[in-house]
């Protein structure tokens, strides 16, 4: 964990309001886990102030070049435009500054679970399952990613993970790529086939609180990447909590997103409320 | 330029700092979330988070929200209580040596008494910070801080209870500040702190809903700024105890407003979350502004405001 | 998408207003100074600036000074007084067909008094809106707008001296706000319009002296936007009359979280400056808005904050 | 006056800490006379968030392109980094979008008195006497700037007017360039030399205030162009007084420096009062 100061290689749309940024951060990978996230700000004057949380999509390197420039460590983000910041974001070139938090929180823990990976992204909640593909290949592991989305406009990198070896499913809201429908039911159809699995999943609130239903219901174990709204990253502001299992307001049980997560093994969670709320993420606070 | 470093070291509530920069509560943890990143050796004090007598479970979510150059926060206050604390987190204290300022509130005059006792035999802990910006859940949610005789009486309470340097932490949302200034002065406090948060509310205007579930939270950052000057310097000329001076400094150029208004030492909050070594760039910028200035204690520029 | 354009008219006081846009007292001058950006036909109202017994010559120089996301002024509510106002400036109105409030001020009861009593006569001004931030030079400077029972006094006084719809316009920097709104209610507000700004200082660094004259002066701008929202929420779940908004709006986003919490309008003020046609980039986002929204009259809005 | 909302041109660095921006403006030069400001602010999301005012250096427009673009009429600033906004407009580049709001105010009064003019500009106060060397030139005057500033890097597009005609006369503080001292001591020679003289002259406050010492005790008509902290720029704000000639608390003659000035004629303004308080402009209020 370190604070960079650093610079943009890259900013690319690589679709309708996605994008990717390359980010020069020497060392980064070698402490990056899957699963972590990084806090950004773009090192200028701005009416913004917070960083951003983003999941850590990959780290890279570029080759020395002929022009004499050495090989560049990097690491990438995959970002939609949302709000205020993510539109400053998707303005800025190549050269300009950031400010860049990481690797933070805690990742995916990979066992040694012989069962098969499958891998549930919903939109943007793809991004911290690359890395967790390229883990799980690694340790020479049979990965799906099971990919939804609302329109073929909101399923990204699929081909990326298809090069790594992972066979993908993609499915959409609309049909307009893949399986019409949910990806859930994909999960469904997927875990009724092969019922020996272990399921890592992120994406919205909703998909995640019936990915633990589905997971919960076979026994079949599950880790979940949560988002909240972070201040610090760090665990110190307590800004980021959601409620853990068994919480109740007598004896509560918080536990920090950034810090305690972002990924958390199901039943960490309590998914009685995290699913009732409806909020972008599971409802709680910091466990001390 | 000046050869020898300038003096940075002030004198607060009778303890000697090694400069004016600390942590506000609650926008630092304990201290060592941050330790990644600052060597705690170099800050004036640590400041805890608010601590209370039971561990307090805090707001639903969500808890923080980002406005035009300030946040939004209802974390509602959640700390794991005095006793853990004092088990679990004072230990690392030791191998700081900075001194820690215990920040603590209650919802009832006893639990205010109480947490305070519980601190006396505190070694690691050098002074207290009392949070008087909380509802006196017995007194029908008035708050503590927004009534000068509710204030007082809390004070010379906590006075009574502990014998360490009393800093007591004044709310902003009050009419006029220096009448709970001067009653938490002659209740006992060695010193003030100022300000706490500006109570406000955004909305997100698709749902309909507060952006933060608690509907209000405290605003900090540079939005606030004007006003926490204005009340420093409102509360300075109102007491003789010294005043630490707390919001939205980012800069050191932000912290030396305060300082020149006569503000002992500074606090420092949000700005930790945008950058977490901030307060070594502002202490490093206080000391280059006294070398550009030719001054060589940090004392001549307190309260050298011109008017 | 809805054919028809969805109606924004809304009614303040017993005035029907086209929209709920109006311009803050005193960041528009008397309306014709923007005339060359604003077809001043297409706002709810026109608001004055700060209107005095007799002509008042304001505060020394600098007057105004940024701050993160603010700025502060200290005009001293400079204007050319009620005479002068009603020969030279109120024959312009008669050629705009828009309400137009007169904002008014005075330092003692009877200056107030009086200047509601020259206004009575005055076709082109719709209704008067009461600035009670004033210090009451007779009681040693103590703000009318703090105290509830002075600000009541001032109400009184003034609703028995001019039969037009009364505005109320209230002060932030005050413990409470509700006390104040239930006090101006009850002496007979038809409407209460919040906020003024908040007390500010900003200080050069270097000179060591107040950035504007008068030391302190009044933040404003999308810095206090929070605390605007928070203390319009307040009040209008302590009154019945409706409730102007005011405070930090630049955008139609911004404008429509006060109404949401339930202000029937809003004012715009620092914005003015920052863009001289703000507000019609404000009344066309609102009516976008309610037509992406499906809602067909801006009253299905105001009020709908879920919570 | 119009709110231009449009592009820089370019926007180069011509001395160390002094900027010429060039702003697409059709129509501008047609209504903007001599001594007249606009304010400005670039139109992306910032902390600060007021216009700030800037003195109408000179109009021009660049010719038809091969490449087919039309003739584009354009304004030009030239500006000084102070602060956090002029540090910001350095940092924009051609293609970026500004907002400009102009031509404002009352410029200098080119009246038809035969005496010889004379231009005392200090430092960037320089910047309005440029299109009024233009103009008087154009009127068939014998035109003067006595330049000033505190070292050869303040002094700026002196060569510009001298392409124009104008006989330029240079002092620095430090004798850097020019001659050594002030430029006041160079305008007491000239007056001296021929007294029948009209001056025009802008920059810090204590320099018009030795001016206007000088031409008052020589009975030499004297206009000078102000500074003041400004919000609206359009007479609204009240924000950017100055005391009038007369001015008391009982009998207040206040100037709008926006509306009013930025130009006065030296009688306007309560000399005493202003020269005593040494700030950066005369101070006072609005007349109504
Ligand atoms: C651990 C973690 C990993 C994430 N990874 C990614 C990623 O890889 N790619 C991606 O596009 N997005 C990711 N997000 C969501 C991303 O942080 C938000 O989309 C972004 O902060 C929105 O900022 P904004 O200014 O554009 O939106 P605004 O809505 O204007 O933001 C206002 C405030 O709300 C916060 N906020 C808004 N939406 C979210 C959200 N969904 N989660 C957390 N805070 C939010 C912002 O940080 C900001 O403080 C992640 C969030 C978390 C917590
Ligand atoms: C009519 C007029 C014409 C001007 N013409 C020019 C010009 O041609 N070239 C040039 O370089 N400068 C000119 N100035 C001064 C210029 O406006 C300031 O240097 C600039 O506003 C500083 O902004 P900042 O954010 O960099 O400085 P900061 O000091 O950070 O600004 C803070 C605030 O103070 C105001 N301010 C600071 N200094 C001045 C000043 N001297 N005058 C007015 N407001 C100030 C700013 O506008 C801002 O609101 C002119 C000013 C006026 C009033
Ligand atoms: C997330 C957060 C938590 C806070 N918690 C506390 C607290 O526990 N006790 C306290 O006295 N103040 C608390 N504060 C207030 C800060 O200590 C400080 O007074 C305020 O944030 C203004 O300073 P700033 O603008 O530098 O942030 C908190 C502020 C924030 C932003
Ligand atoms: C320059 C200036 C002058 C003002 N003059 C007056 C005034 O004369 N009377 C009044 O009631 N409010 C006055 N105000 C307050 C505004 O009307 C408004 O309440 C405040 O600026 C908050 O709104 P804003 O954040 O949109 O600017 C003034 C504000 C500014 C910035
Ligand atoms: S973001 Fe601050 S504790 Fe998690
Ligand atoms: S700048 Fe507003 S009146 Fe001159």
């Amino acid at each position: 964990m370190k604070n960079y100061q650093t610079i943009i290689l890259s900013n690319q749309e690589i679709a309708p309001g996605y994008w990717r940024m390359r980010i020069l951060a020497p060392g980064f990978a070698a402490v990056a886990h899957p699963g972590q996230f990084v806090m950004l700000r773009p090192e200028q004057p701005l009416p913004t102030m917070l960083r951003r949380p983003f999941g850590i999509f990959r780290t890279g390197c570029l080759p020395p070049e002929c022009s004499g420039l050495p090989p560049r460590e990097y690491m990438e983000l995959l970002y939609k435009v949302v709000g205020q910041g993510t539109r400053i974001m998707s303005e800025l070139h190549a050269g300009d500054r950031v400010e860049l938090l990481g690797p933070l929180g805690r990742g995916f823990a990979v066992g040694d679970n012989a069962c098969a990976k499958l891998l549930v992204g919903g939109g943007i909640g793809l991004v911290p399952l690359f890395m967790l593909a390229e883990a799980l290949i690694a340790a020479g592991h049979r990965v799906r990613l099971l990919m939804g989305g609302r329109t073929r406009d909101d399923i990204l990198a699929v081909t990326e993970f298809e090069r790594l070896g992972v066979e993908t499913y993609v499915s959409t809201d609309d049909g307009s790529l893949g399986e019409e429908g949910l990806v859930t039911n994909v999960l469904e159809r997927k875990l009724d086939e092969a019922p020996c699995a272990e399921v890592f999943a992120c994406g919205p609130m909703p998909m995640l609180a019936a990915v633990e239903r589905i997971c919960s219901a076979r026994n079949v174990p599950l880790q979940v990447s949560l988002e909240a709204h972070m201040a610090c990253g760090v665990g110190a502001c307590l800004g980021c909590v959601v409620k853990g299992a068994g919480h109740s307001d007598q004896r509560p049980n918080y536990l920090c997103t950034c810090k305690e997560g972002p990924v958390f093994a199901a039943g960490q969670l309590d998914w009685g409320r995290a699913a009732a709320s409806g909020e972008g993420c599971a409802e709680g606070g910091c466990r001390q | 330029m000046n050869a020898k470093r300038p003096n940075l070291s002030v004198d607060v509530a009778g303890i000697r700092l090694r400069n004016p920069v600390m942590p506000a509560s609650g926008t630092f943890g304990y201290g060592e979330e941050y330790a990644p990143f600052v060597d705690l050796n170099r800050l004036g004090a640590i400041v805890t988070k608010g601590l209370s007598l039971n561990p307090k479970a805090g707001n639903p979510m969500p808890r923080i929200a980002e406005t035009t150059s300030g946040m939004l926060n209802a974390i509602g206050l959640q700390n794991v209580g005095i006793d853990a604390f004092v088990a679990k987190k004072c230990p690392y204290y030791r191998e700081v040596a900075t001194p820690v300022f215990a920040n603590f509130f209650g919802n009832t005059l006893e639990e205010y008494g109480e947490v305070a006792r519980r601190l006396c035999d505190v070694p690691e802990v050098t002074a207290l910070e009392l949070n008087i910006s909380c509802p006196n859940v017995k007194q029908g949610g008035i708050v503590f801080g927004t009534d000068p005789k509710a204030a007082a009486e809390v004070v010379s309470l906590v006075r009574k209870a502990n014998a360490k340097p009393l800093i007591v932490k004044l709310s902003p949302n009050v009419t006029d500040i220096t009448v709970i200034a001067r009653a938490v002065e002659e209740a006992g406090a060695d010193a003030i702190s100022c300000i706490n948060t500006l109570t406000g509310m955004a909305v997100d205007i698709r749902s309909r809903r507060p952006k933060i579930a608690n509907r209000t939270g405290g605003l900090s950052g540079p939005a606030i700024r004007p006003v926490a000057v204005r009340m420093v310097h409102q509360v300075v000329q109102a007491v003789k105890v010294p005043v630490i001076g707390i919001g939205g400094i980012m800069t050191a150029a932000d912290a030396l407003e305060f300082l020149i208004v006569g503000a002992r030492a500074v606090q420092v909050g949000t700005a930790n979350f945008i950058d977490p070594a901030a307060m070594l760039a502002i202490i490093d910028g206080i000391e280059a502004f006294l070398a550009e200035e030719g001054l060589d204690d940090i004392n001549q520029l307190i309260g050298s405001l011109q008017v």
